[in-house]
């Protein structure tokens, strides 16, 4: 154990699969000599060098497919966006190709990939530089979306993503990459995908988030506590497969649910466990379910228009206390 | 920038090329009756979906895919039955899964536009168009990333060239000198648009100029002249990891897909009769007979059995069962397997 | 009023706001010469010329920028996608330039721009043919999002969203193209987006669909109404903005609800329509909502398998039944 | 394939053009004072997000805007600020939307990566590399469509040419004879990959040729050169409705952003000094000086006005008032406003 960031989790996870498994490498935008936009891959490029950490032109589309080319023979790579924004120009690779081959090719032919890098908004990119698109790549069968919290999920995951035999969609954060947390030393301990994670627990209202909003609601639930009431808080982790256990059960305790994300409402991943819950839980709800997003706008530059836009502790604190109709 | 190299004389019939020539022929046979029997069986509503014949183009499959070796890969995109075939799929295989069932290379989940063969490394069968060059170039980073001396021979339309994974590949294709070769086959139209309506400039090959590729334009009809560009592309590839561009020009005979007409819209019927003149599978076999090579009985019995082999592709397909309602929920994903 | 197919709709709706309006102008793959891939442009070369009708080559980031540039001037582009499902190469254009050029540039660059094609799947088209993303764009906030199911509604829709000020992801279905209605020959009636129409009145359970779903849907109501059951059927018709009161009401009046639609499940349309009632009319619910979504899997070629994972009339008559407690 | 045209010679310094190039020091020398101001700004977090400055490449946006006319239209990328200065728009306008504030061009919603201004049909401002290329060639669509001479100029980096919508929208706009002049602004570097890292070819202008475009390598450091190319451009596009790509050879003398260091990771300080050298503002002034057309006093005078001016955006921004809460849900859709 040792405590670490986000961005560090990260890469020991690469750097750990990389010496395990000489199949997998790392492509992506100044990934190698600049050693990562955002310096996740810090230290790689001299470690493995150039062949297995590689510099790519801007040409997402392109390498996004040289990518899953090389994983239809068997590679495991490991592509890297700068931002998930600058995926939109790639998103035929990762829906059409990747996401489609086994099924089309009836099963002959895999693609053991990983996509990986900071989605949603920092701080002050505007519009073009601030989305999330989680919830965009779980409607693709064919995809798993993973969305990690924590260094120590950071880590995990990346590590069971690596090995998975499927295309993942990685999906990363920039203002989590500075968070610090224990981290297991041990290059064996993965995280699993599909597994949720009960980040707080508590009796009186269920609040299901991922990746940035995780520390938001913890926020909300310490707030919360000040007023004697308890969030069991259900981190995703991973948003497909969702882990529809955990959310029941907590759902089974708690009865009242807020789910909180940071991207826009329509049909976001907050929707579907919406949908999840009411189905399988109806009779156990004693509340109407409520779900706070990020305001549907494009992301306004200035400071306090965009902060006023995201989700954070206050609105979730809000909803809470509105499905336990204390306001 | 590499200047495109000269070509290579097509070899000369001889005795030595005799058994090689008859080789294309028969398989140019194959892929023509397999394309024909295929149009039959979708007009009798036997395939369904999207079906895009390689009628005319025959040489430009069996002239680059000849010069492969095992190890290489070949992607397409949807029009690819001839490839397919020329890599060495079995008719039944393929036209198996024209019919959707379960003994169809892709389990009858692919279709006419899917076709995979993971044995004999042929990496599909791509409905988006371009989308299979990136790909492509995929396949010849791994075999760089390996070690190994395999190449990748990636097959596109004109049209394709118009579109932008074309040139991101291109362009980290040749700084990354990937063994790749690039195969525009230059049928002169996409769908119903004319290469003049739809590309700027003075040949496509040049395309491939500017970045440096070497690059050159190939008489798509004539076999022999396609496998000699190939052989040369092959050595570039295999030998110094060095990509190519070939522009082959050629013609289909028949519409777009099953559900356009050969001519009317877009061209004239004298076009295509012009065309036609220049049949691929006519030309290397007047070729041989000119050279004595060829007799009139060996041409009708290569015909025969591979009329033959298509009947019973048509048959094997017929017979076939369909896929166990189960298979909708397999190959989403690895474990479900 | 006249009988005509809902792709002659489509014509008369592009032919009859050329006429009105001589900067609207129609552009893509085979729209001018060909008359269209599916003739749904046929004869509009003829009738307006080369100028305002105009093939492109296979370049669907390239013209789609093109046309998002010639709105930004003040032109109402009508860009045709052979299909959705090649857009998704000129995703980035819709959704990091159409839909935030008003809001990045302060409302001073607006972009009236139809984006339009055949959605979904059609027959045995395979898994890269065969998509719906129609919850992908009313994800995103600065466009709309229309779905016409009818001959009628698809003329007074399209002439609504070439009328419209904002980008409109317009979504026709190749299935559909055939279908026969009466529509209005009176060029100045539009019909509003942003309302869904009632296409059925019941009192016992609300389906909610759109597009192709709508007459699987009247279907699934004509069997109920064999056993008695009175279907309410509400075609969305506009997915974003949602017709939320319309929905509502339906829900008032029946207190059960399946919600249709073509595509997958994981926040899907019919996810956000869940989301919407539960929060809303929470009390007014006898059962959890069902949903009925195409299958989760990539689409198979082989026409049974096809057939098994579409959403169809008796899976809705199944959702029905189970909302209403009968099975 | 057209062959690039002839270079004109850049105009000598003579009386009759001195009030031009000492228009042209001025726009520039207001950049310079412009991005310095803005970059201490970032430093000390009165500017947020991403910000990218234009010093050193202030040549490029001078030389050739200042050849348009108004109805003419201008695009770039995220690194715009002196294009927008270049067109006319104020120093306030500009540094107020860095500032995200209410009287920036933009409302403050858009950022330093998003100046806009309507009026002078400044068109943007735009974060995703390559995006505004078939916009650019939009305008031009429009123009040609509504039977106008307006022309579309478009600014983009080197590395930004080896992406899809680049080659997608040259080889349209070539085929569709559209009036569009596309400038790489080659600086040498994307980020921190090299040019020679990034793209393969012997010159970016070889990939316009490939098209048929008229295509031209010009000294960026030099603004009478610029003006040069881009007068023959402009004439290209504003009479035979012809497009042109001119690769633009420049320097950025600082980091690609404020979060980056002008050198040490991927280029050495000895580089950039020797870049420095060669500062098209210096250039410019050496060689009026060197005519007898510049002298100290008048140097030195446009020198603290454009400093001023620049000192005078800061505290406008400064000043200004942030948008109103409301802000955030006004301008998604047209009704809303
Ligand atoms: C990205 C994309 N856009 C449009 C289509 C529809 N489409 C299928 S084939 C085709 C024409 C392609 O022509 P070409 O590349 O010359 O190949 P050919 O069919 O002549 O072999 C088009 C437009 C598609 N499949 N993918
Ligand atoms: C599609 C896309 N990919 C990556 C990025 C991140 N990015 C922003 S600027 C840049 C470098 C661009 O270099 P160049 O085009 O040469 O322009 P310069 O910054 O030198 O002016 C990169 C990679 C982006 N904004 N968009
Ligand atoms: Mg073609
Ligand atoms: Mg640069």
């Amino acid at each position: 154990m040792a405590v670490m960031t986000y961005r560090d989790a990260l890469n020991a996870a690469m750097r750990e699969e990389m010496h395990r498994d000489p199949d997998v490498f790392l492509m992506g935008e100044e990934v190698a000599e600049y050693d990562g936009a955002y310096k996740v891959s810090r230290g790689l490029l001299a470690e493995f060098g150039a062949k297995r950490v590689v510099d790519t032109p801007i040409a997402e589309l392109g390498f996004s497919g040289i990518g899953v080319g090389a994983a239809m023979t068997g590679l495991r790579p490991i592509v890297e966006f700068m931002t998930w924004n600058f995926a939109l120009l790639a998103i035929d690779q990762v829906v059409n190709s990747a996401a489609k081959l086994r099924y089309m090719s009836g099963g002959q032919i895999g693609c053991p990939i990983v996509f990986r890098g900071p989605g949603g908004s920092a701080l002050q990119l505007g519009a073009q530089h601030s989305q999330s698109f989680e919830s965009w790549y779980a409607h693709i069968p064919g995809l798993k979306v993973v969305m990690p919290a924590t260094p120590a999920d950071a880590k995990g995951l990346l590590k069971s993503a690596i090995r998975d035999d499927n295309p993942v969609v990685f999906i990363e954060g920039e203002m989590l990459y500075n968070t610090k947390g224990e981290v297991s030393d041990d290059p064996e301990l993965l995280v699993p995908i599909g597994k949720a994670d009960r980040k707080r627990e508590g009796k009186d209202v269920t609040i299901v988030c991922h990746a940035k909003t995780v520390p938001v609601a913890l926020k909300a639930a310490d707030q919360l506590a000040k007023d004697g009431i308890e969030a069991d808080v259900i981190d995703l982790r991973t948003i497909a497969p969702l882990d529809t256990t955990a959310i029941l059960e907590s759902v089974g305790r708690t009865n009242r649910v807020v789910v909180a994300e940071e991207g826009w409402s329509f049909a976001g991943v907050g929707a579907q466990v919406v949908d999840l819950i009411q189905r399988e839980a109806f009779d156990l709800l004693d509340a109407p379910i409520l779900r706070v997003t990020g305001a549907d706008v494009p992301m306004p530059y200035n400071k306090h228009l965009e902060k006023a836009s995201k989700t954070d502790p206050a609105k979730v604190v809000a909803a809470a206390r509105r499905v336990l109709y204390l306001d | 920038m590499t200047a495109p190299p000269a070509m290579r004389a097509p070899a000369p019939v001889t005795p030595e090329t005799v058994a090689v020539q008859t080789a294309y022929l028969r398989t140019m046979m194959l892929i023509r009756h397999f394309e024909e029997k295929a149009g039959e069986a979708y007009s009798l509503g036997k395939i369904g979906g999207f079906c895009h014949l390689y009628i005319g183009q025959e040489a430009v499959a069996v002239g680059t895919i000849s010069a492969l070796r095992p190890q290489d890969y070949v992607i397409s995109a949807y029009r690819e039955h001839g490839q397919a075939l020329a890599r060495g799929m079995t008719p039944r295989a393929v036209m198996a899964e024209l019919y959707g069932k379960a003994a169809g290379c892709s389990g009858g989940k692919g279709g006419s536009m899917h076709i995979f063969d993971a044995s004999l490394n042929f990496m599909g069968g791509h409905g988006i168009v371009g989308s299979q060059i990136p790909l492509a170039a995929g396949f010849a980073f791994a075999a760089k990333y390996r070690g190994t001396d395999a190449v990748s021979l990636c097959f596109f339309g004109e049209a394709a060239a118009n579109i932008g994974a074309f040139h991101e590949t291109l362009n980290i294709a040749q700084l990354w000198q990937l063994p790749c070769i690039f195969v525009i086959e230059n049928n002169g139209y996409g769908m119903g648009t004319a290469l003049h309506r739809s590309s700027a400039g003075h040949s496509l090959a040049d395309r491939g100029a500017a970045y440096g590729m070497a690059s050159q334009v190939v008489d798509g009809q004539d076999v022999l002249a396609v496998r000699a560009a190939m052989d040369v592309a092959i050595e570039r590839a295999r030998t110094d990891s060095l990509p190519t561009l070939l522009e082959i020009r050629t013609y289909r005979f028949v519409g777009h897909s099953m559900s356009d007409a050969a001519h009317g819209t877009y061209r004239s019927k004298d076009e295509v009769e012009e065309y036609r003149k220049r049949d691929p599978i006519h030309l290397l076999a007047e070729r041989m007979r000119a050279g004595g090579y060829l007799d009139d009985a060996t041409y009708a019995a290569l015909d025969a059995e591979t009329l033959a082999e298509a009947d019973d592709a048509i048959r094997f397909a017929e017979e076939a069962p369909d896929p166990e309602p189960g298979e909708l929920f397999t190959d989403v994903y690895a474990e479900m397997n």
